[in-house]
C-alpha cells in the first residue's frame, strides 16, 4: 500500500496552522462553555483574543518573514488545496472580518442574554472554513468547505432564536442553500462523470481536482454536458455571491440576522464566493470563456439592476443594505468578467488586485454602515426604519460621520475608498472591452448614488417638524447610546481607512 | 439479469415514492414515501456495487435522518395539510426547468458507456483509489487523501450539533411570557 | 458483466429523480415537504455520482457521495430546528405565513 | 438447472428455514419469558395447555404439558382467530401497516447474521453458514434495525389516540439517542478485528473468526460490551428502557389500540429482536460458535460439525435471550429523561472515550 503512504505522508498539517488553531480556539470556547458554572456569564474576550492575535500573527508573518508574493503556488495535501498569495492576503482578509463580526455582536448578544461562547466559536469556524474554501484545489474539498460555511451561516442567522424575524431569515437562508448545494452537486456530479468517462486522451486520474480538470474542459470546451455542468456549478455558487438567479434570499436574509452576522454574510461569505469563482473561472473552467463571458454578462446586467431598482424603494435600511449587496456583487461579477475576458496584455494580477481592493473597500464601508447600525438597532434589530435615523448627526455626530463615510465609500464618492475599488474594476472592464457591461454599471452607480444619499440626508437634517405635535418628541423612546470606548476605536479605525485608502492605495497594489 | 430486475423494480418504486413526495398532502404519507425511495435508493446503490453506500443510506437517511422528520412532524401535531393550492405559473416554471434538465442529460446520455469495468474487492497498490466493493477502501481513502476533508465535516457536523441544541433549547428570553425555566 | 445494463438507464432515473425533487421544492409551500424534496434532490445527485464512478473505475464520486450524504444530514439537523423554533414562535411551517420580512 | 439457479433456490430454501426457526424461537421465547418471570415470583407459570395425541403418552405428555410446551401454539392460534378489530378513529392504511413495518426489518436481519460454521474435510478454511456473506455486515444490521423504529412510530402515530402517540414520539427519540452510543461501541471490536494484514471489512464472520481461541471479544473489551448491551436493550424497547409501551403511565404505549393478529405481529417482532440482538451479542463478544475459552473447537468436520458449531451458538443466543428475560423481571423501569439522560451523557462519552482508547492503543501496538 505504497501509494496510501504517499497520500498520508502528502498531509502537511503545519500549511493550516491559523485554520486550525481558529477551530481548535472554536473547540476551546465550547469546551469552556460546557464546564462553566451554572450563572456565569462568559464575554467573548478569549474569542476577541484570539481572532486578533491570530489576525495579527497571520498579517506580521505575511509582511515581515514570509513574503511570496511571486510564487505560483503550491498545491497540499494530495491536491485538495492550493496556497498562494492571493489566498493568503484572503485568509488575513477573513481573519478580519471574523474579528470585527464578534466585536460587533458582542453587545447585542449581552443584551439579548444570547449564548456568546457558541456565537464567537461559529465565526471562528466559519472563518477557518472559509479560508480553507478559498484555498481549495479540488471540487470535493470546495463542496465540503462550502457547505461548512454555509451551515454555520444557517445557524448565526437564526442565532436571535426569540426573534421570529432572525428564525424566518434562517430558514429562507436554509431553504435557499440547500437548493442551491443540491445544484451545485449536480454541476460537479457532470463534470465530474464526463471527465472521468473521457474516452478521448487519457482520463484524468482525479477528476475533481481542478488542475486536472482544466486540461479536460479545454479539450472539451463545446460539450454540452460540459457546459450545463459549468452552469450548474455557477448556479450553486451565484447563490454565495447573492447573484442572480439566487439573488431573492439576500433582502430578507439581510433584514432578519443579526446585524453583525449580515455584516459577516455581506462581506466574508460573499468575498469567499467571488474567491473561488475567480479561482474556478481562471482555473479548471479557463476552457469555457466563449461560454462563460455572455453567460456572466447576463447573470451580471440583471444583478445589477435587480440590486439597484430593488433598493430605491426601500426604507428599511437593512433591507437597503441587502438590495445594495447584490448590486455591489453584480459590479464585482463585471471584473469576474474582466478576469476571463480580459485583453491579452493585462495580467491577470490587476484583475484579482482589483477584485480584492473593491471587496477591501466595501468590507470597510459595509463594517462601519453595520456597526453603527448594530450600535443604533433597537430591540428588534430588523426593524429598521430609515427614520430612526433622523437628525442622527445632532445626537451622535461621531456615528453619524462614520455612517456617512461609510455610505459614500458604498455609493463611491470621489475621495473615498470606495471610489477607487469603483475605478479599478472600471479600468478592468475598459481594457477588457467589457462597454456593455461598463454601461449598465454606470448605471447603477447611478442609481446608488440617489438612495444612499437619501439616507444620508436623513442623518444629517431634521425631520420636518410634523403638524399636529408641536411639544410631542417624534422619538421619545429611542435615543442613541455611544457605543463602548473598543466599539468606537474600531468604527474610527475603519472611517480612516476607508478615507486614507482612497488617498494611499498605490502603495498597496505594489505589493501585489 | 437480475440486476436488471432489481434495477427496474427499484427504480420504479423510488421514483413513484419520489413523486409521492411531492404530491402527497398528509406530510406523515409524505414522509413514509420518502423513506420508500431513500430505501430504494440503497437498492440502486447496490446493483452498483456500492454495498458500503448502500448500507450507509439506509443508516443515515432511512434510519436517522427521517426518524427525525417523523419526529418533528409529530411534535408540531397540528394540521399540517396543506390549504392553498400551488399556484400555475410556479409549476409551469418548474416543469420547464425540469424538462431543460432532462433534456440536457438525454442528450449527454447518448455518449454513456455500457461497459462496467471489472473490479475487485480491495484496493489495490498500483491504483489505490480504483472503484472497488469492500468498504476497506472507503478507511484508506478517507484516512489519507481525503484526510482534510473529513475533518472539515467533523467539524461540520460539530457545527450542525451545536446549531441544533442551541436553537432547539427552550429559550429564556425576555420577551418570552412569564419566566419559563428549563 | 455483461454491460446489459448501461449507465444511461441510471442517469436518466437520477435525473427524473432530481427533476421530481426541484418541482416539489418549487411546487410545495409546506418547509418540512420542501426540506424532504431537497433530500430528494441531493439523493438523485448521489445516484448519478455513484453511477458515474461504477462505470469509470473511479473512486472519487463515491467519496463525494459519502460527503454529500454527511453535509445533508447536518443541513436537515439544523433545518428541522430552525423549524421547530419558528414554529414556537408563529404556529405556522407554511411558507405563506412565513411573510414577517419584507412587510 | 445451472449452478447460479441452484444457489439461488439453496438460499431460499435457507432463508424459509432460517424464518421458521426464528418465529419459532419467538414463539418460545414468549414461554420462556412466562416462565422464567414466574420462576421469579415463585409461581408456576404456564402448565394447562395440552396437545390431543402427545399430550395423551403416559409420562412424558404430562411432563412436556408442565413445561408449558404446548403453550405458544395455543398463543398462535389465539392470535390468528380472534376478531380482527380496527378502532374507528385510527388512521386505517398506516394503522395497517405499522405491524408489518414492525416485523419486516427485525426478520431481514437475519440474512447477514452466520450462525454457524462447516468444515470442509480437505482442510481448508471453514465457511460461516450464514445467508448473505456481505463485507459490510454489521453496518447492514443496524441500517435495518434502524428501521423497526418506523412500525412503532407508526403504530403510535396511526392510532390517533393520547398514549399510543406519546409512545411513537418516544420511540424515535430513544432509537436516534441509543443507535448512537451502539454504533460507536462497536467501532473499537472492528478496530481489533481489521489488524494490519487481516482481510478486514465489517463482515461478523471475521469478528468470530478472531474468536477461534475461545476467548470472547468481552475479556478484551468490556466495556463495549457493556456500552452495547446497555443500547441493545433501548434499542429492541426491553425493560428497563420500555419507555415505549411501559403500561403504568402509557396503558400499553404503542399498541394500546392494537389486538389480535396485528398485535401478535408486534410481539413477534419485539421477541424476534430479542433473539437476534442475543444473537449479535453472542457473535461480537461471546465468540460465536467457538468452545470454551482455550479450548480447541472438538467440532467433527463436515455437516454434523456444522450442526454442533450452531447447536453451541444456539445455547449461548438462548442465555442471552435468558438475560433479557431475567432484567425485565429484575430491573425497575427508567424514567423517561433518565432514559435520555443516560444515553446522550452517560453511554455516549463512554462509548467515545473506549473507542479513543482503543484507537490510541492500537496505534500505539503498531
Amino acid at each position: 500500500m505504497n501509494d496510501f503512504k504517499l497520500y498520508a505522508e502528502a498531509n502537511d498539517w503545519g500549511l493550516l496552522v491559523p485554520e486550525i488553531s481558529l477551530a481548535f480556539g472554536a473547540l476551546l470556547l465550547l469546551c469552556r462553555e460546557a464546564l462553566r458554572k451554572q450563572g456565569r456569564e462568559s464575554g467573548g474576550g478569549l474569542a476577541f483574543l484570539l481572532q486578533g492575535g491570530l489576525l495579527v500573527y497571520f498579517v506580521a508573518r505575511y509582511l515581515f518573514f514570509d513574503p511570496r508574493p511571486d510564487s505560483a503556488g503550491e498545491s497540499a495535501f494530495n491536491g485538495m488545496i492550493q496556497q498562494s498569495f492571493p489566498a493568503d492576503v484572503m485568509r488575513c482578509f477573513f481573519l478580519g472580518c471574523a474579528f470585527l463580526t464578534s466585536l460587533f455582536a458582542n453587545p447585542g448578544l449581552r443584551e439579548r442574554r444570547l449564548p456568546q461562547a457558541e456565537f464567537h466559536a461559529l465565526v471562528s469556524l466559519a472563518a477557518a472554513s472559509m479560508m480553507l474554501l478559498v484555498q481549495s484545489n479540488h471540487f470535493l474539498m470546495l463542496f465540503v468547505s462550502l457547505e461548512t460555511v454555509a451551515v454555520c451561516f444557517y445557524v448565526l442567522v437564526s442565532y436571535h432564536r426569540g426573534s421570529p424575524y432572525s428564525l424566518e431569515a434562517g430558514l429562507k437562508y436554509l431553504v435557499f442553500g440547500a437548493l442551491s448545494s443540491a445544484i451545485l452537486l449536480f454541476g460537479i456530479a457532470l463534470l465530474y462523470g464526463t471527465a472521468a468517462s473521457w474516452s478521448g486522451g487519457t482520463a484524468p486520474s482525479d477528476p475533481l481536482s481542478f488542475t486536472m480538470l482544466e486540461q479536460f474542459v479545454a479539450a472539451n470546451s463545446d460539450s454540452l454536458a460540459v457546459r450545463a455542468g459549468t452552469a450548474f456549478v455557477l448556479a450553486g455558487l451565484a447563490f454565495k455571491l447573492g447573484a442572480a438567479p439566487f439573488q431573492a434570499w439576500v433582502p430578507d436574509v439581510y433584514q432578519g440576522a443579526p446585524t453583525a452576522v449580515t455584516a459577516y454574510l455581506a462581506v466574508a461569505s460573499k468575498s469567499a464566493g467571488f474567491v473561488v469563482l475567480f479561482n474556478l473561472v481562471t482555473g479548471p473552467l479557463f476552457g469555457l470563456r466563449e461560454f462563460l463571458i455572455p453567460l456572466l454578462s447576463l447573470v451580471a446586467i440583471i444583478t445589477i439592476l435587480f440590486g439597484n431598482l430593488g433598493a430605491l424603494t426601500q426604507t428599511n435600511v437593512k433591507r437597503l443594505m441587502g438590495f445594495s449587496g447584490v448590486a455591489h456583487a453584480g459590479y464585482l461579477l463585471v471584473g469576474i468578467i474582466a478576469a476571463i475576458g480580459m485583453h491579452p496584455d493585462v495580467p491577470e494580477k490587476s484583475v484579482f488586485w482589483a477584485i480584492v481592493f473593491y471587496l477591501l473597500s466595501y468590507s470597510l464601508a459595509s463594517y462601519g454602515v453595520f456597526g453603527v447600525m448594530g450600535v443604533l438597532a433597537p430591540t428588534e434589530d430588523a426593524d429598521q426604519p430609515r427614520s430612526l435615523y433622523s437628525s442622527l448627526a445632532q445626537k451622535q455626530p461621531f456615528l453619524a460621520f462614520t455612517l456617512a463615510v461609510g455610505l459614500g465609500s458604498l455609493a463611491g464618492i470621489p475621495p473615498l475608498a470606495g471610489f477607487i475599488g469603483k475605478l479599478l474594476l472600471f479600468v478592468v472592464a475598459f481594457q477588457a472591452e467589457l462597454y456593455g457591461l461598463l454601461a449598465v454599471m454606470v448605471m447603477g452607480v447611478v442609481i446608488a448614488i440617489y438612495y444612499y444619499f437619501a439616507w444620508i440626508r436623513e442623518t444629517v437634517f431634521p425631520p420636518l417638524p410634523s403638524l399636529d405635535s408641536s411639544d410631542k418628541e417624534p422619538q421619545v423612546l429611542w435615543s442613541p447610546q455611544f457605543p463602548s470606548l473598543l466599539l468606537a476605536c474600531i468604527l474610527g479605525l475603519l472611517t480612516l481607512t476607508t478615507i486614507l485608502l482612497g488617498f494611499y492605495q498605490s502603495s498597496l497594489g505594489q505589493s501585489f | 439479469m437480475n440486476e436488471e430486475i432489481l434495477f427496474y423494480l427499484f427504480s420504479t418504486l423510488m421514483l413513484f415514492g419520489g413523486s409521492a413526495v411531492v404530491l402527497s398532502r398528509n406530510p406523515v404519507n409524505a414522509a413514509l414515501y420518502m423513506i420508500l425511495a431513500l430505501v430504494s435508493l440503497a437498492v440502486l446503490f447496490l446493483t452498483l456495487d456500492a454495498f458500503f453506500l448502500a448500507a450507509l443510506q439506509v443508516l443515515v437517511y432511512a434510519g436517522a435522518v427521517m426518524v427525525l422528520f417523523l419526529f418533528v412532524i409529530m411534535m408540531l401535531d397540528v394540521d399540517l395539510r396543506e390549504r392553498s393550492r400551488p399556484n400555475i405559473m410556479a409549476a409551469a416554471l418548474g416543469l420547464v426547468t425540469t424538462g431543460a434538465v432532462v433534456a440536457i442529460l438525454l442528450t449527454w446520455v447518448g455518449e454513456g458507456s455500457t461497459i462496467r469495468p471489472s473490479v475487485g474487492s480491495v484496493p489495490t497498490p498500483g491504483n489505490p483509489l480504483a472503484f472497488v466493493t469492500g468498504s476497506k477502501a472507503f478507511g484508506y481513502a478517507l484516512l489519507t487523501k481525503y484526510m482534510l476533508p473529513i475533518q472539515v465535516a467533523g467539524f461540520l457536523l460539530l457545527v450542525a450539533m451545536v446549531g441544533a441544541i442551541l436553537l432547539g433549547r427552550r429559550t429564556k428570553l425576555k420577551s418570552s411570557e412569564g419566566k419559563d425555566g428549563s | 458483466m455483461d454491460g446489459v445494463l448501461g449507465i444511461e438507464e441510471y442517469l436518466v432515473v437520477a435525473s427524473i429523480l432530481f427533476c421530481i425533487g426541484l418541482l416539489g421544492v418549487i411546487l410545495r409551500r409546506n418547509v418540512l415537504l420542501i426540506l424532504m424534496c431537497l433530500e430528494l434532490m441531493l439523493n438523485a445527485v448521489n445516484l448519478a455520482l455513484v453511477a458515474f464512478a461504477r462505470y469509470s473505475g473511479n473512486m472519487d464520486g463515491v467519496i463525494l457521495t459519502f460527503f454529500a450524504i454527511t453535509v445533508a444530514a447536518a443541513e436537515v439537523a439544523i433545518g428541522l430546528a430552525i423549524l421547530v423554533a419558528l414554529y414556537r414562535r408563529r404556529k405556522s411551517i407554511f411558507l405563506q405565513d412565513l411573510n414577517l420580512l419584507g412587510r | 438447472m445451472d449452478v447460479a439457479w441452484e444457489m439461488f433456490l439453496l438460499k431460499v430454501f435457507y432463508g424459509i428455514l432460517a424464518l421458521v426457526a426464528i418465529l419459532t424461537f419467538a414463539a418460545y421465547a414468549v414461554l420462556a419469558e412466562r416462565k422464567v418471570s414466574a420462576w421469579i415470583q415463585g409461581r408456576v407459570g404456564p402448565n394447562r395447555t395440552t396437545l390431543p395425541i402427545v399430550g395423551d403418552i403416559p409420562i412424558l405428555g404430562p411432563f412436556l404439558r408442565s413445561l408449558g410446551l404446548f403453550q405458544p401454539m395455543a398463543d398462535g392460534l389465539k392470535f390468528l382467530f380472534k376478531e380482527e378489530m380496527c378502532p374507528g378513529q385510527v388512521n386505517r392504511f398506516h394503522y395497517h401497516l405499522a405491524p408489518i413495518l414492525a416485523l419486516i426489518p427485525a426478520l431481514s436481519v437475519l440474512a447477514v447474521v452466520p450462525f454457524g460454521q462447516y468444515v470442509a474435510s480437505t482442510g481448508a478454511d471453514p465457511i460461516p453458514l450464514v445467508l448473505a456473506d456481505l463485507d459490510i455486515g454489521i453496518l447492514l444490521i443496524f441500517a435495518l434495525s434502524s428501521l423497526g423504529v418506523y412500525g412503532i412510530v407508526l403504530a403510535g402515530w396511526a392510532s390517533n389516540s393520547k398514549y399510543p402517540f406519546l409512545g411513537g414520539v418516544r420511540a424515535s427519540a430513544q432509537m436516534i439517542s441509543f443507535e448512537l452510543a451502539m454504533g460507536l461501541s462497536v467501532l473499537p471490536v472492528f478496530l481489533w478485528v481489521n489488524e494490519p494484514g487481516s482481510i478486514g471489512g465489517l463482515n461478523l464472520a471475521r469478528v468470530v473468526d478472531w474468536q477461534d481461541n475461545g476467548w470472547g471479544m468481552i475479556f478484551v473489551q468490556p466495556v463495549s460490551a457493556l456500552v452495547f448491551l446497555v443500547a441493545l436493550f433501548a434499542e429492541s424497547n426491553r425493560l428497563p428502557f420500555d419507555m415505549p409501551e411501559s403500561e403504568t403511565d402509557l396503558v400499553g404505549g404503542f399498541h394500546t389500540e392494537y389486538g389480535a393478529f396485528k398485535f401478535g405481529l408486534f410481539f413477534t417482532a419485539e421477541y424476534a429482536h430479542v433473539i437476534v440482538g442475543s444473537a449479535i451479542f453472542a457473535l461480537l463478544f461471546l465468540g460465536g460458535w467457538h468452545f470454551l475459552p482455550g479450548v480447541e473447537d472438538p467440532w467433527p468436520i463436515g455437516w454434523s460439525g456444522a450442526a454442533l458449531s450452531f447447536l453451541w451458538f444456539a445455547l449461548k443466543t438462548f442465555a442471552m435471550s435468558f438475560l433479557f428475560i431475567w432484567v425485565r423481571w429484575t430491573l425497575p423501569r427508567f424514567r423517561y429523561d433518565q432514559v435520555m439522560k443516560l444515553g446522550w451523557g452517560k453511554l455516549l462519552p463512554l462509548a467515545l472515550g473506549n473507542l479513543l482508547l482503543y484507537a490510541v492503543l492500537a496505534s500505539w501496538m503498531g
